[in-house]
């Protein structure tokens, strides 16, 4: 790990899809709406791609917060994706709040296409809130810490 | 039990089924084995008592594909398991002759065990005609009784009920077992603080071997190829070389289960370890009854589980936070 | 692995002024798998795209990595370049360092970093792309349109027009559907036989459409494109290619108690019969239940009345099998049944009717020869009251949700044309909200009450009771003045809410076309994809998609049309090639995945497989590449990872999260 | 013949983990496992067996063979330091003793596996007679004293003999133990205590229920007839293809050699693997064994017949009975004899 006294910057992965999220990304981006570089984005075609496994993934080999951005309900690209996305998140966030995981390590936020505010705001929250909660070592696998 | 050997030899002998699948007497009392029965012969070595805990369900995944019918044994809560695997084509309703057999609760030497009896050579009182309130254990060290329900496995005390779910026919009377709230050890958990439910499943975990008994029990992990097998997509798994290693199998297999877990035990009942595995699985169907409604995988062959169905207005995932 | 090349572009300033693009270029070197790396000014013009090209046959790259803008604006153009240099378009991914990065970061440090970052998860995906074709299919040049109303009969005209050959199915013995029921239509106040009927007569006429009536869907297979469709032509028991249509039979015919399904039931018809003077064919049918001759074997007058020779007592049903490359439904909507309602007392007194009823007896061709009079003495009514919102807008079981959405102007339409022809008769209508958006909809709600004097009241109806005397006691609340009322009618009027044709559920099975809770079709995309239903091919036309008055059905018919046309004018589809693909080694045949794709993508099959010498027969998933959209669901259900997402596999993106997380 | 309280014990662990590092059984969450000494551990010597056999001691369930870091373009190997401090490993019992013979066979011959051998080298084992055998107990039949450690590998053999624990040193390196300790160590055990205790320890032995199976006909003479025989086709029925009975076994030596990619590199490592796994020895071809029936046979002819015709008759099995009581079927080595005529 870097230097003690160094800030805890955190490492957040967003899974977008292609349809809503993404674009609302890009329209924060090209509406220069500033978010933190903690964020990084993986294009996903719908959010009902996001495996469990995935975010787990991410929490293995480093990452401090996991966000998942779906269309708003009802308005799925494919037209049910995000009603089976918010099923399986739903369960999983509960698992991980139950084995003792920090409550707010994920999330899960609709963001449609138009929605660039949205978008930042809910990133610089993220950021704010995993920064909060330190580091994740409960999920971490310790191979990758050097 | 005589009955239940009786009857197979006639479906046999009839030629309503080509085989029997229950259980075979152990050379100890209590660890009789899952077996196939292809004469009346060979039923001489069936048993069916308190320690045939083993769920048969699975096997007709591969009883499935042989020749002819089978005869096969059910507790009430394996058939649950089998509806299930009916409900995804991995067992053919066509080829099982289903015998629901009575359930009196079954038993767990290790429970016997923990209350300090060792050297164990024989066990009285785990029969379908015992009253099953006491174990009469002989063992090396002196002669030592045991209360029914103190060896009893977990799943028996909070038993779902003793209704076979499919059967041809029914037979041997069954005694109500439960005793306690099923989701009453999920609560105590979900009442700890994160250090305090983080420090349990770490202790629990860090016993894990990786032995895959959990899985390869499980009548719902029945995949052809584990996705912690698979070499296919860098997620195979087999050493414990960090505690995360298995949180991560038991969370994924857990949410592989989802809404397809009967709650049967099993991969409590088999854990080498000892490890509450169920807790997992119990607090998926805890958290689905409370956000999608009651449901009971394997209480029919029809209906869509509910990680494969939706409603407009579910429960939002921050859901999860707001409950405190 | 993969030779990638990766290319990073300055977009002008609007990357390099917040990333250092060099340092980019540099860090990437260092990447498993990157042979080539440069930056550029801008990578989408045309010298960045011959850059592009000439890396990749001059390194021999198998696989580019562009960091530039998002994806959404020019994955397209970077695929293209690769393609014309010879590699597959799927070897090529993109890197947003821009809209996500060097647009929303400030210091450059710390966007250049990201930038790496983001141009890593980019290198470690493509190095796991696998090549992709596109499938293709071919399009059979023939539409079908599925219900013969105006909806139907305009989406039929406009793709015959393109030069398609259209079937159109309807199940009554006649095409022309509710509008053809209609007395006047607002706000114009025209006829609706006068509008309809040459509509009708171009349909009928066109060398392009074929009519099938009294005929029905009855199976149908294949996918977008490429459906196969079975009609079932309904024994009519009269030749077709004999009939002239004369009516004698009609006439003659001894059994004419059958209630007029086209009157409503106000009056009744010849067991031989066509529904309406107009109707198209004009062909008449023998109704079976009806008839003497079927339910008794005498009688056979229509037989020896008919000069033509074409009754045919021993025809049957006829089963037609079509290709289509697309499909229309345009199945319309029937009006709900108003006797549960019993505080309106439908079922108790014959003037208590609905609109639907009252349009009948408007009009000079219906039950009362357009006379208005009660349907249970004749007497000529003095006050009429109109209930709005029967079984609309309700929040129990009992009614429909939604809006009905044409009531409103109907019944403004119906009492001004009561208050223009008989000015002794009041008009008083009970509403919850008067809704009237449309061109020259409020204007024409507004003279309803200002120049003929309707009187509207806002407020429920609570019950309707008929009295000795035949009058009717309608029991009110105002709710603007807060009171109760009380008011003796002659007749009452209520607005039934309106819901899609009974057999729409099984029509949509059979297309695997999503229904949404009141049995409307689900549109692919509610604002973007209105017309088209999420299954491929299939398009919506008029009220089986949601409430529409007849110029909105009649607009949404022709786009229909053109969804389809655009359809047809190809001679083979492309086939997105980022779909769902099961590893039959090992699937389990559970069924998960197909339980949750929206698009009935995956069927199963039972067949022989050979696992490393291992034979063993089994059911495997397999997914129809023209029916997958690609967007993951099944790939998640699917436990033992047995089905992938082609572009977006598991491997894929773990390898992204992991080229993150470092 | 030296002894110290029961009572003391937890002094003893803590003078021993004072210079090396301990391993002893360990009660975590209901079950005993061999782990090293801390502070706050929980150690527990009174149950007779541990859940996993302590051979992890020696063979770690996985362990990092050599790490590879990337440079630039270049890759440095890193390997993994070797065990270069000497450890205690305390209150192996006989059976699993033996167990770390049946490995030394498999590593230290050669080619020496160097990770193994160091831990040898550094390893003492204080061995402990099993004060009350259990039912599922078969080391007789392989020739394992349970009541003494002293013909062993074993550097120390202790008893537990009323409230005191009787400690021998057989080696030097169990010299050198003791004489570390003989400040906590008095020097007047009673041989006779010793004595009777192994006698008592015998005398339970010859009735447990498996001391008198045969393994008449496990030879590599009857290698055809045993790898043929029908009984295959039965026996293996009910196994689930877990890895309980291999993760449990003080013998089972096979692993696996994996890579994980930490993000900045790659560490090599092996872990255990088993036999009764469908991947297991998975080559590009597919499997040499594609059946069940295949993979459990191959588990007991190589205890039972392939190891003991490679290394002078040494069977690989200790008869340590952790198979019989965790297999999840109730199946087990017994059985398995014994369905070959082995319980006469």
């Amino acid at each position: 790990m870097s230097i003690e006294n160094e800030t805890f910057r955190p490492k957040i992965v967003a899974f977008c899809c292609n349809w809503c999220s993404y674009a609302g990304a890009d329209l924060a981006g090209s509406s220069r709406l500033v978010y933190p570089a903690d964020v990084k984005i993986i294009r996903v075609p719908c959010s009902c791609r996001v495996n469990p496994m995935f975010i787990l993934r991410a929490f293995e080999k480093g990452a401090d917060g996991v966000i998942m951005c779906g269309c708003h309900p009802g308005d799925c690209h494919y037209s049910t994706g995000n009603y089976y996305a918010r099923r399986r998140m739903t369960l999983l966030f509960s698992m991980l709040d139950f084995i003792g995981v920090e409550n707010g390590r994920t999330r899960v936020e609709w963001v449609s296409a138009a929605e660039g505010v949205k978008f930042s705001t809910t990133m610089n929250e993220f950021v704010e809130k995993i920064t909060s909660l330190g580091p994740n070592v409960r999920l971490e696998d310790l191979r990758c810490r050097n | 039990m005589q009955e239940l050997v009786n009857r197979a030899k006639e479906l046999l002998a009839d030629g309503t089924v080509s085989r029997v699948l229950g259980w075979k007497a152990g050379d100890m009392s209590y660890n009789p084995e899952p077996a196939y029965f292809n004469s009346a012969e060979e039923l001489e070595n069936f048993v069916y008592d308190g320690f045939c805990g083993a769920n048969l369900s699975k096997y007709m995944i591969e009883a499935s594909k042989l020749e002819g019918k089978t005869l096969v044994f059910l507790k009430p809560c394996d058939t649950y398991s089998f509806n299930q695997l009916i409900k995804e084509h991995r067992v053919d309703r066509e080829k099982a002759y289903i015998i629901g057999v009575g359930c009196k609760g079954k038993l767990s030497v290790e429970n016997i065990k923990a209350q300090g009896i060792k050297g164990i050579e024989s066990i009285e009182g785990a029969g379908m005609n015992d009253g099953c309130d006491t174990l009469t254990i002989k063992t090396l060290y002196g002669d030592k009784t045991c209360s029914y329900n103190d060896a009893m496995l977990e799943r028996c005390h909070v038993c779902k009920g003793k209704e076979h779910q499919i059967s041809d026919e029914v037979m041997l009377e069954s005694r109500d077992t439960k005793d306690a709230e099923r989701f009453a050890q999920v609560e105590a958990i979900e009442a700890m603080t994160p250090e305090e439910k983080f420090a349990f499943f770490q202790k629990e975990l860090s016993k894990c071997i990786r032995c895959n008994a959990c899985r390869n029990v499980c009548p719902a992990c029945s995949c052809r190829k584990c996705v912690f097998d698979s070499t296919k997509y860098d997620t195979a798994q087999k050493a414990n070389v960090t505690s995360f290693e298995e949180k991560m199998f038991h969370i994924i297999r857990a949410f592989h289960v989802a809404g397809r877990c009967t709650d049967c035990g099993e991969c409590s009942r088999v854990c080498p370890q000892g490890i509450p595995l169920h807790l997992f699985n119990r607090k998926f169907i805890k958290d689905i009854d409370t956000f999608y409604g009651e449901f009971q995988a394997g209480e029919d062959t029809e209906s869509r589980g509910p990680l494969t169905n939706f409603t407009f207005d579910d429960v939002e995932p921050s859901i999860v936070g707001e409950r405190g | 692995m993969q030779r990638v090349g990766v290319f990073v572009c300055h977009c002008g300033s609007n990357i390099a002024a917040t990333v250092d693009v060099k340092k980019v270029v540099e860090m990437v070197s260092l990447e498993p798998g990157v042979v080539h790396a440069e930056d550029y000014q801008y990578m989408c013009s045309e010298a960045g795209q011959a850059r592009i090209d000439a890396a990749i046959k001059e390194k021999g790259l198998t696989g580019i990595v562009v960091c530039s803008c998002s994806p959404r604006m020019h994955e397209a153009t970077f695929r293209k370049a690769a393609e014309r240099a010879g590699l597959n378009p799927y070897m090529v991914e993109i890197a947003n360092i821009r809209e996500h990065c060097s647009w929303i970061h400030k210091d450059m440090e710390e966007a250049t970093k990201k930038a790496v970052v983001l141009a890593r998860a980019a290198i470690a995906k493509v190095n796991l792309n696998a090549p992709l074709q596109p499938g293709e299919s071919l399009v059979t040049k023939r539409a079908l349109v599925i219900g013969g109303g105006i909806a139907g009969i305009q989406t039929a005209i406009d793709i015959a027009d393109a030069g398609y050959e259209v079937d159109i199915v309807e199940k009554t013995p006649s095409i022309g559907g509710r509008m053809s029921q209609l007395d006047k239509t607002f706000p114009t106040l025209d006829c609706s036989a006068c509008i309809l009927t040459p509509k009708m007569v171009e349909a009928a006429a066109h060398e392009k459409i074929t009519i099938y009536t009294y005929s029905e869907v009855d199976k149908v297979t294949g996918f977008v494109g490429d459906f196969t469709v079975d009609i079932r032509k309904k024994a009519r028991s009269i030749d077709m290619n004999k009939c002239t249509g004369c009516g004698v039979c009609q006439e003659k015919c001894p059994s004419k108690k059958t209630p007029s399904e086209f009157n409503r039931g106000l009056n009744t018809r010849s067991a031989i019969y066509t529904p309406f003077a107009q109707a198209i064919p004009n062909v008449p049918v023998i109704d079976r239940d009806a008839c003497i001759k079927f339910k008794t074997g005498k009688c056979g007058i229509c037989e020896k009345v008919c000069q033509a020779g074409a009754i045919d007592y021993e025809q049957k049903d006829e089963i037609v099998t079509q290709k289509y490359g697309a499909i229309v439904v345009a199945t319309g909507f029937d009006v709900i049944k108003v006797d549960q309602y019993e505080e309106y007392a439908y079922s108790q007194s014959k003037d208590v009717i609905t609109s639907l009823e009252l349009e009948r007896i408007m009009n000079a061709a219906g039950p009362t020869k357009g006379h208005l009079e009660r349907l249970s003495d004749g007497k000529h009514p003095k006050e009429m009251v109109f209930i709005q919102c029967v079984g609309s807008r309700c929040s129990d079981d009992k009614g429909k949700s939604y809006c009905s959405k044409i009531c409103c102007m109907y019944t403004a339409k119906h009492a001004m044309l009561i208050r223009d022809k008989y000015p002794d008769v009041n008009v008083t209508v009970f509403y919850i909200d008067v809704r009237t958006p449309g061109k020259n909809f409020d204007e024409f709600y507004r003279r309803a009450v200002e120049d003929y004097g309707v009187n509207y009241i806002k407020g429920q109806v609570g019950k309707v009771a008929p009295q000795p005397d035949g009058s009717l006691l309608v029991q009110g609340v105002d709710l603007i003045d807060n009171k109760q009322i009380l008011k003796k009618a002659d007749m009452v009027v209520l607005a039934a809410a309106i819901e899609p044709e009974k057999d729409v559920r099984r029509i949509a099975t059979m297309l695997t076309a999503s229904i949404d809770t009141n049995n409307f079709l689900t549109e692919s995309h509610a604002k973007l994809r209105p017309v088209e239903s999420p299954t491929a091919g299939v398009f919506l036309s008029g009220v089986c998609q949601g409430p529409k008055d007849i110029p909105e059905t009649v607009a949404q018919a022709g786009a229909a049309a053109v969804k389809a046309i655009g359809l047809l004018a190809k001679d083979k589809l492309l086939t997105n090639p980022c779909t769902a693909k099961a590893d039959e080694l090992m699937c389990n045949g559970c069924s998960t995945c197909a339980n949750v794709c929206p698009y009935g993508a995956i069927t199963y099959e039972t067949k022989e497989i050979n696992d490393h010498g291992i034979r063993e027969t089994r059911r495997v998933a397999s997914v129809n590449n023209a029916l997958c959209q690609g967007c993951g669901a099944c790939t998640v259900a699917c436990p033992s990872g047995a089905m992938d997402l082609q572009g977006f596999s598991n491997r894929q993106i773990l390898a992204e999260v992991d080229a993150i997380c470092r | 013949m030296y002894k110290i309280a029961k009572s003391n014990l937890p002094e003893l662990y803590k003078a021993i983990a004072g210079s090396k590092e301990l391993y002893l059984p360990l009660e975590n969450a209901g079950q005993v496992n061999f782990g090293p000494w801390s502070e706050d551990c929980t150690p527990d010597i009174e149950t007779l067996k541990s859940v996993k056999s302590p051979k992890d001691v020696f063979f770690p369930q996985s362990e990092n063979l050599y790490t590879c870091q990337k440079e630039g373009k270049n890759i440095k190997i890193d390997p993994e330091k070797l065990k270069d401090q000497d450890f205690v490993v305390f209150g192996m019992k006989s059976c699993d003793v033996k167990g770390v013979e049946v490995l030394d066979k498999v590593f230290l011959a050669d080619p020496i596996d160097t990770y193994y051998a160091a831990r040898r080298d550094h390893g003492i084992i204080v061995a402990m007679a099993c004060h009350e055998p259990e039912e599922s107990c078969f080391c007789k039949v392989f020739g394992i004293d349970a009541a003494d450690a002293s013909s062993s590998i074993a550097d120390v053999a202790t008893w537990m003999i009323g409230e005191d624990l009787y400690w021998k040193p057989l080696t030097e390196k169990g010299e050198a133990l003791t004489s570390e300790l003989s400040g906590l160590l008095s020097s007047d055990g009673d041989e006779n205590k010793v004595e009777e205790e192994k006698q008592a320890i015998t005398a339970i032995i010859n009735k447990l229920p498996y001391s008198d199976l045969s393994l008449e006909g496990w030879d590599g003479d009857h290698f055809e007839e045993k790898f043929n025989a029908t009984n295959w086709e039965e026996l293996y029925k009910p196994c689930l293809a877990c890895g309980t009975c291999t993760f449990v076994c003080p013998t089972c030596q096979c692993y696996d050699i994996k890579d994980y990619n930490t993000g900045n590199g790659t560490q090599r490592y092996r872990c255990w693997d088993s036999c009764m796994y469908s991947d297991f020895t998975m080559m590009a071809h597919g499997n040499n064994r594609n059946s069940q029936m295949q993979r459990f046979r191959q588990r007991f002819m190589h205890k039972l017949v392939y190891f003991p015709t490679n290394n002078d008759g040494m069977y690989s099995c200790v008869g340590c009975g952790r198979c019989v009581e965790k297999c999840p079927a109730s199946l087990n080595i017994v059985k398995v004899i014994k369905n070959f005529g082995g319980d006469k």
